[in-house]
């Protein structure tokens, strides 16, 4: 019983992080109906904002230490961020451990900017050309910013903890009634489905609450007419694009912790991502949602030690597999709409 | 024989991982054989060359040739590694391939090289099969195994954590996981330890939280953390997120091993590997810590620190003892047939590469050296410093029987 | 000629030109120029550029055709790399049971798969392949490792039992060595080698073997396009729904399509595996099929020749700009000033070697950006270039007309 | 017959323009087609206008270039409403600018329903008729307003894109084969409505096959024939010249 | 006895009952005409008539077997075709590629591999398509792209695509909807005549009462699902409930 609770949380983290990927997904994917290989890669951005925060926050000059060696036994050149010199040492090494968290103001308009930049400067070029060139030039982009990172950042994983505060897990199964310590859970992967909840939230009520969805999705369905009715639908997808590419963005930041960032990072959600954005339903964000939890609490399942045992190899194949049976039973995925991206 | 060199130049093919996962291992393997590359050719401080024990090198090339290289990218993918070592043999016109970062991309190369009748001198790989069930005669490996890491492992962890220990290992669905898995787990049974589980876990995972979160209700008070690179970083990290560190179980402290250190990973794990045991090829610090016996070390860190401005990692370490055996061993066989290459280097013995005494054993063509049980630094002195050298387990108290893997060498190939 | 139009045939006739002189025009630069780094005239490559040549051909079928695409191609060539690589190991060294069973195989697989996936279209379609593939390759990866070598791959061994008489290709090692594949005797990795003043030309027997397959590759695709069947597959792709109401059955058509299209990949493994026998499971990854999709592309979707050129642009980069490093790039710019050559070699340097896919990134960008047909646009455009420039001559020429 | 009025090229047409709307030389291409060919013609303000011609004529590609659809592109030219250069505007400022028009195949957007298809119509200034009064003049949308608008029948669907081109406060209709599809008795209550649009003042460019329907509504006409205007009069001038019609319309 | 026999079929979509009970016999060799109110369900039952929709109940023979359960591209080999309100072609496709394919579902039936023959070698069908091309007059199009031409191009290539071939039962949804008026005329003509030199029933759904009342033999007027009469052309005109109800001022 603990086990099955623990496999569900722990679904419902890899699920948060899959939904958050696919909701950005779907948003450009989905409604706007652009294949972007390059969506991956703005979660590695994210992800990367975090990073260069830290280090612009652990900018340093050199002070020699004569008491210490480095490894070629010359005196050490030891680093003190110029953040020690202003705030002093607690406040600074303060605001260094918050690094991750601050990176989501610091990410916000830097993804935004750079999702804008993507749109108005090459995918706007290609709302009317087929997938197969949308493909080919967002695969491009996506290497070109991988490479660019692996060449500033280099190919390893580089660690962006989480603050000292988070650090740490929640013995979640005391608190429900279980023995102490059957179901503990870390504190940030709380955080991270509470801060995804959020999010989908957020973005559910502006796309619902506003006609903004509503002129997106009449402009992908029929570009022309929508102009011809005075909308402007060029900015409104411009806009659409920054807000996706904010949304992965976060997803990247939230996930430092979790996950040591690499400039691979995002390819390797790639894949699932599209799954997850169509296993829900071309065209619907709840549906991204849904399948990126769905998958993510299966995933869960699949990879325990009593599952494999049982069927070895299926922890591997799960979300294809479900995959498969959910396509097969439901035409257009969990909650897809007809006439999306069909033909 | 293949690729006789007639000019004034003889060319190495040098095939790492430029791009992928083990990127950086790559570079630091490339910046490695461009020292090699130097020193061989009467360059710089001359490094290892002057520790060697061998003296058959005089910094005047490869019997005289210069020595010239290519480079080329595996991808971290047998298939491209081939691809590229087969152009290097094919276009280039190498005489030896050596490099790799895996062990399925090692014995890919390794059996191309036989079939080319082209030594290949192994650089980054642990797997039991590269000198066990899939050797070749015309392949080499400076590099330790999982058997040896295993062994060497196993009496440090019962002097530390006791011998009465339930283990909980969580294993890399490829060739080196199964292997390292295997290892860790004869030896510690040996020592008195019980196996609770093990699980394989996807090669291309990266969050590691289900595998790890219910390892605390098994019962385990230890977990082995199987993988390598990447893998190894996102399960270490889950597992100290989901509090293995300060958990207790059957009323001991939990502990985590990870069997294969290296310093690049334990960058990328962070203050995760603080404390934890792993077992390591070679460690820039080893002749401070372990004396004289170590010669070498600190020739090739300087040389190595005062070209690129860190100390070397244990791959770079090994690809230029790699490159320094093979030429050492042309030169005295006076020839560059591979035969005759391979006869030189068969049951060789040699030091002052930085391991101490070291034998190149003729039935496998593996090196049995000493073995180095490491630690995460507590506190580390400055950014290259994470690992702490706990132990060295004699060369002896790893060495094997040559038959217990199986596979058979074949007999050299000299090529068309 | 062989029932093809005048302008196909004289494609064909370029091709098979091009095809047996590769050796000698993959090889511009002399063997120790400085430049000798750009030549792709080994036989390794060339084997790959033909062989990818064919899976790209053999994809283009489905997706050029019908718009159905595929995520899931690599998983045909994969299997049919194992194919070919247990036919070696049982039967006979020969490649010729290798390259028959490996697109026997595929075309099975591509049968059943195609069945299930044909179900839908679009998107769901490609996310059906791309399943399936991406499962098939984590079995061969892990569960099957008995059968596949799992990450290491499957190779050939001393041991292996090769169960045919030896003049067929069976029999067991030559003294201690495992026996390369071969056809009838000639080695796969056989060349000639031709030294003409400064230049090498090898002549490798694999190479030919692959190269006479990828054109009788070529020819029957474009017999494909060209026939009431390949017509059909176009109108698939244009309005089902008046297929339907024109009383064809357009499952049994898309279904053909499919398994033809993963005969040739599977034909396209099989061969790899008969010139370099070494199969891994990371040739069925994603990132494999995503591969062939990008050379269907970049070449120009729905054309006979685009495939193959955007097969050949890839492979080039992937094996000779990968190999270019520094060393290389400070004896290219060597004959300049001291100062001058650094500038160049680190503005260079990170577009080669180890960011070769910087490169590559940066190609299919532009190609999709300027070129939207591919390659064989960009050819179009110059063709017309001198088209109109000689019209212009000529009507300067006439001006009376 | 009145001579289409001859401006030289490339002068500000704005303060001599004599009409509402004024299309000056204007020529428009499919890709290398060139389709549009140098046409010029005035429409007053508060006038039906016909816009007349066989298959393939190129009315539809004359409204769909005032319209600033990006396709056909309209490559030489100018085209003034009301002192606007609308040659200058994309299509949704031409929109914004107070062109309206009803494309031939009706364009109801899919996945949106009827209600929707008519919101979207009011979310760009000008506002014009309010939803209510929309389902006042075609009861049957009214009863189905939440059913996706690609389900209507042809001649609901047709409803549909009259009503959410009168959602917006338009000063020129452009209509695309209004009546095709639709039961006589709807063609009878279209063209009422189209009398009652007039009378608010809103000018109309009508294309339609049933010319003489049209004609008995225009005040004036024009005939295009393979990308040319061959007649540009009264619509009077057409019911009476019989050669003419036998020629160009084929009635 | 006709050679389609409808009984009972009824058709709801969610709450609204769009076919009631529709009783409908077409006569061998007959034009018969359904006529009827935008919304009335003509299409609707079309759409049951070819599998595009299956009926919620009754039954539909043709040729003394049942229909229901067949897919699309069954019953269209059973000898129906059906021209769609909304043209229906091959975008892509030149025009006498357009034209070939069904002929060649004539010949081959539903599927017949035909991997590397070549089609330009199929003299019979090239032929065959361009006789098509001729008598829908619009051979001067033969190699222009089915996409490009305009509207009532593209209704005349699908109402070829469909004579081509050769059904026993055509189904023609407003052929002749944006059809310029000589082309509607040239279209009237071809059917009369395809209907005398060849074995071919037609059922037509029309607006265009000029087209209706020329070819029709018999006319069912559907209103809100259900058949109000049946009856000759002749007692159509004069029938008062149809004049209110559809014809208004026309007839
Ligand atoms: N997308 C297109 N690409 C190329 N040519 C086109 C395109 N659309 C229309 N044409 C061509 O432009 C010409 C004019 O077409 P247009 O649709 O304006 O005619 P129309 O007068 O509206 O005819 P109809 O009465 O049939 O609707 C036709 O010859 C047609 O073939
Ligand atoms: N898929 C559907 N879902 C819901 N309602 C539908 C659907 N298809 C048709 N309807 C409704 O059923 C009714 C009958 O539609 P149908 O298309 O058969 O009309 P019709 O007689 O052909 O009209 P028209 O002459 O205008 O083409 C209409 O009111 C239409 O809105
Ligand atoms: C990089 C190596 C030391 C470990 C690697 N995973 C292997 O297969 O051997
Ligand atoms: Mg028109
Ligand atoms: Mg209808």
């Amino acid at each position: 019983m603990d086990a099955i609770v623990l496999q569900i949380l722990n679904g419902l983290d890899k699920g948060s992080a899959y939904a958050l990927i696919a909701l950005g997904l779907t948003l450009i994917f989905g409604t706007l109906g652009v294949v972007n290989f390059a969506h991956g890669a703005l979660f590695m951005l994210g992800a990367f904002c975090t990073v260069t925060l830290s280090r612009i926050l652990t900018l340093s000059h050199e002070v020699v230490d004569p008491t210490r060696k480095d490894f070629l036994g010359n005196p050490l050149k030891v680093d003190v961020p110029y953040i020690y010199d202003w705030f002093g040492e607690s406040t600074g090494a303060a605001i260094i451990d918050w690094a991750v968290p601050l990176s989501i103001l610091f990410a916000i308009p830097i993804m935004i900017g750079i999702g804008v930049l993507m749109e108005r400067g090459l995918i706007k070029h290609f709302y009317k050309r087929p997938h197969a060139d949308q493909i080919l030039v967002t695969f491009g982009l996506a290497i070109v910013l991988q490479e660019i990172i692996k060449y500033y950042f280099g190919a390893n994983q580089i660690p962006a903890p989480a603050p000292q505060a988070f650090v740490g897990s929640l013995d979640f199964g005391a608190l429900v009634g279980f023995e102490p310590g059957a179901i503990i859970y870390p504190y940030w992967r709380i955080v991270y489905f509470c801060f995804a909840m959020l999010l989908v939230g957020a973005v559910f009520a502006f796309l619902q609450f506003t006609t903004f969805g509503m002129v997106v999705r009449a402009g992908m369905a029929d570009r022309e007419t929508v102009g011809l009715l005075g909308i402007n639908i060029d900015r409104r997808f411009t806009v659409m694009f920054g807000i996706a590419a904010a949304v992965a963005g976060l997803a990247g930041v939230m996930y430092t912790p979790i996950n040591s960032p690499n400039y691979h990072m995002g390819m390797d959600f790639l894949v699932i991502s599209f799954v997850v954005v169509v296993v829900g339903g071309m065209g619907s964000l709840p549906g991204a949602v849904l399948a990126g939890f769905v998958l993510g609490i299966l995933e869960s399942f699949a990879s325990m030690r009593q599952v494999i045992e049982l069927l070895p190899g299926v922890n591997q194949v799960v979300i294809y597999l479900a995959a498969i049976v959910i396509l097969l039973t439901r035409p257009r995925g969990l909650l897809g709409r007809r006439g999306v991206m069909e033909d | 024989f293949t690729n006789d060199p007639t000019g004034s130049s003889v060319t190495l093919g040098f095939n790492v991982p430029q791009t992928g996962p083990y990127a950086d291992e790559g570079a630091d393997e490339l910046r490695a054989y461009e020292l090699a590359v130097e020193h061989l050719n009467g360059g710089g401080d001359g490094g290892m060359m002057n520790t060697f024990s061998s003296k058959a090198l005089n910094g005047a090339g490869i019997l005289g040739k210069k020595v010239e290289y290519v480079t080329g990218d595996t991808q971290t993918k047998p298939d491209a590694a081939r691809a590229s070592a087969r152009s290097m043999i094919e276009k280039d016109g190498a005489v030896m391939i050596t490099g790799g970062s895996s062990s399925g991309v090692a014995v890919a190369v390794q059996a191309l090289c036989q079939e080319a009748g082209i030594i290949f001198m192994a650089g980054l790989t642990h797997s039991n099969d590269t000198t066990g069930k899939d050797k070749k005669a015309n392949g080499f490996r400076h590099f330790f195994n999982s058997y040896m890491s295993g062994a060497a492992l196993a009496p440090i962890l019962a002097d530390n954590y006791g011998k009465d220990r339930k283990a909980y290992h969580l294993t890399a669905d490829y060739n080196w996981g199964y292997t390292t898995e295997e290892a860790v787990r004869t030896s510690t049974e040996a020592m008195g330890w019980e196996t609770v589980a093990a699980v394989k876990t996807p090669l291309a995972q990266t969050d590691f939280s289900s595998y790890v979160a219910p390892v605390l209700n098994s019962g385990a008070d230890v977990l082995v953390l199987n993988h390598y690179g990447g893998n190894m970083v996102n399960s270490l990290t889950s597992a100290v997120q989901f509090g293995l560190r300060a958990a207790e179980a059957n009323g001991k402290n939990f502990e985590i091993i990870v069997p294969l250190y290296s310093r690049l990973m334990a960058r990328g794990a962070g203050k995760n590997v603080a404390g934890i045991f792993g077992s390591t090829n070679w460690h820039w610090s080893l002749e401070n810590v372990g004396g004289a016996k170590y010669a070498g070390t600190n020739a090739f860190v300087q040389s190595f620190g005062q070209k690129y401005g860190f100390p070397p990692s244990q791959a770079a370490h090994t690809v230029y003892c790699q490159t320094l055996l093979y030429a050492d061993a042309v030169q005295r066989a006076g020839s560059f047939n591979p035969c005759a290459v391979a006869e030189a280097l068969e049951g060789y013995e040699f030091d002052g590469l930085g391991n101490g005494p070291t034998l190149y054993r003729a039935e496998d063509h593996q090196c049995f050296k000493d073995v180095l049980v490491v630690k995460g630094k507590e506190n580390p002195d400055n950014e290259f410093d994470l690992l702490e050298i706990v132990d060295v387990t004699p060369a002896a108290q790893v060495t094997y029987d040559a038959s217990i893997f199986g596979g058979e060498l074949g007999s050299c190939n000299p090529g068309a | 000629m062989l029932g093809l139009n005048k302008k196909d045939a004289s494609l064909l006739v370029v091709v098979a030109i091009l095809v047996v002189c590769a050796p000698i025009l993959l090889n511009p630069f002399p063997e120790n120029s400085s430049l000798a780094q750009f030549n792709a005239g080994y036989p390794d490559l060339m084997q790959r550029f033909v062989i990818f040549g064919i899976f790209a051909i053999g994809f283009n079928i489905l997706f050029g055709l019908t718009g159905y695409l595929s995520f899931g191609h690599a998983a045909f060539l994969g299997a049919g790399s194992y194919a070919g690589m247990w036919m070696m190991k049982l039967l006979s060294i020969n490649v010729i049971p290798a390259i028959i069973f490996s697109t026997v195989i595929a075309g099975v697989i591509s049968l059943a798969i195609g069945w299930i996936s044909l179900r839908r279209s679009g998107i769901y379609f490609s996310i059906l392949t791309l399943a399936f593939a991406q499962m098939a390759f984590a079995l061969a990866a892990s569960v099957l490792t008995p059968i596949t070598g799992g990450e290491t791959g499957l190779q050939t061994n001393l041991n292996d039992p090769r169960i045919l008489p030896e003049f067929l290709g069976g029999g067991s090692a030559v003294d201690g060595n495992i026996p390369k594949p071969s056809l009838f005797g000639i080695e796969m990795t056989a060349s000639f080698e031709i030294p003409v003043a400064g230049w090498l030309w090898t002549f490798n027997w694999g190479y030919y073997i692959c190269g006479i397959m990828m054109l009788i590759a070529f020819y029957v695709a474009i017999r494909i396009f060209r026939s009431p069947f390949g017509l059909m597959l176009k109108a698939v792709k244009s309005n089902q729904q008046r297929m339907n109401y024109t009383g064809l059955n357009t499952r049994p058509y898309m279904l053909a399509c499919f398994v033809i299209s993963g005969m040739y990949a599977g034909l396209a493994g099989g061969l790899m595996a008969a010139m370099d026998p070494q199969v891994g499971a990371e040739r069925m990854q994603w990132t494999a099929s995503g591969e062939v999709v990008l050379m269907t592309i970049l070449g120009g979707v729905g054309t006979l020749i685009g495939p193959v050129l955007g097969a050949g642009l890839i492979k080039y980069f992937e094996n000779i700009f990968s190999k270019i490093n520094k060393a290389t790039l400070e004896v290219w710019f060597g004959v300049f000033p001291d100062w001058m050559s650094d500038f160049f070699v680190t503005i260079v340097y990170p577009f080669i070697g180890k960011g070769w896919h910087l490169t590559l990134g940066l190609l299919f960008m532009g190609i999709v950006i300027f070129l939207p047909g591919g390659l064989v646009e960009g050819g179009q455009r110059i063709r017309k270039l001198f088209n109109r420039k000689s019209s212009d001559a000529s009507a300067k020429a006439n001006p009376a007309e | 017959m009145n001579a289409p009025a001859d401006f030289s090229k490339g002068v500000n047409h704005a303060q001599t323009a004599p009409a509402f709307l004024s299309v000056w030389n204007m020529e428009s291409y499919y890709g290398e087609s060139y389709i549009v060919q140098n046409i010029s013609f005035n429409v007053h303000e508060g006038e039906i206008l016909a816009l007349l011609g066989r298959n393939g004529a190129g009315k539809t590609s004359t409204l769909r270039s005032i319209a600033r659809m990006d396709e056909p592109q309209v490559t030489h030219g100018e085209i003034w409403l009301d002192h606007k250069p609308l040659h200058s505007m994309a299509s949704h400022q031409a929109s914004q600018a107070g062109i309206g028009l009803v494309p031939e195949d009706r364009s109801i957007i899919p996945g949106l329903t009827v209600e929707e298809n008519l919101q979207l119509a009011q979310i760009a200034p000008p506002i014009g008729w309010s939803i209510e009064r929309l389902y006042d003049l075609f009861p049957r949308l009214g009863e189905r307003r939440k059913q996706e608008g690609v389900t209507l029948s042809g001649g609901e669907q047709q409803m549909l894109a009259i009503a959410r081109a009168l959602a917006r406060d338009i000063k020129v209709l452009l209509l695309d084969e209004p009546y095709e599809g639709l039961a006589p008795v709807i063609v009878d209550e279209i063209e009422k409505t189209l009398r009652v649009i007039k009378e608010q003042g809103i000018t109309t460019i009508i294309v339609e096959q049933n010319a003489i329907r049209a004609l008995e509504l225009a005040d004036r006409a024009v005939i295009l024939d393979t990308g040319g205007i061959v007649f540009d009069g009264t619509a009077q001038e057409v019911l009476e010249n019989d050669e003419l019609r036998a020629e160009y319309l084929a009635i | 006895m006709g050679i389609l026999e409808v009984k009972d079929v009824g058709k709801r979509f969610g709450g609204l009952q769009a076919l009631g009970d529709v009783n409908l016999d077409v006569a061998e060799n007959t034009v018969h005409a359904i006529i009827g109110p935008n919304g009335a369900g003509k299409s609707t039952l079309l759409n049951c008539l070819v599998g595009k929709l299956i009926p919620d109940t009754g039954s539909v023979m043709f040729d003394g077997q049942s229909v229901l359960g067949r897919t699309p591209y069954q019953i269209n080999q059973m000898g129906i075709s059906r021209v769609f309100q909304t043209p229906e072609i091959f975008g892509e496709l030149s025009v006498l590629e357009n034209m070939m394919i069904p002929i060649f579902a004539k010949r081959d039936g539903a599927f017949r591999l035909q991997g590397i023959d070549n089609m330009m070698g199929e003299k019979d069908i090239v032929e065959a398509a361009e006789k098509m091309l001729v008598d829908m007059n619009m051979a001067d199009k033969r190699e222009m792209h089915a996409a490009a031409m305009s509207r009532g191009d593209k209704r005349r290539l699908e109402i070829g695509m469909c004579l081509a071939q050769e059904p026993r039962l055509l189904l023609l949804d407003e052929p002749t909807a944006g059809m310029a008026r000589a082309d509607t005329n040239n279209t009237i003509d071809l059917l009369k005549q395809i209907k005398e030199e060849r074995d071919i029933t037609i059922a037509i759904i029309e607006h265009d009462m000029h087209v209706v009342f020329s070819l029709a033999e018999r006319i069912t007027v559907l209103a809100q699902g259900t058949p109000l009469v049946e009856d000759t052309p002749d007692n159509i005109k004069g029938h008062p409930k149809v004049r209110e109800a559809y014809l208004g001022e026309a007839a």
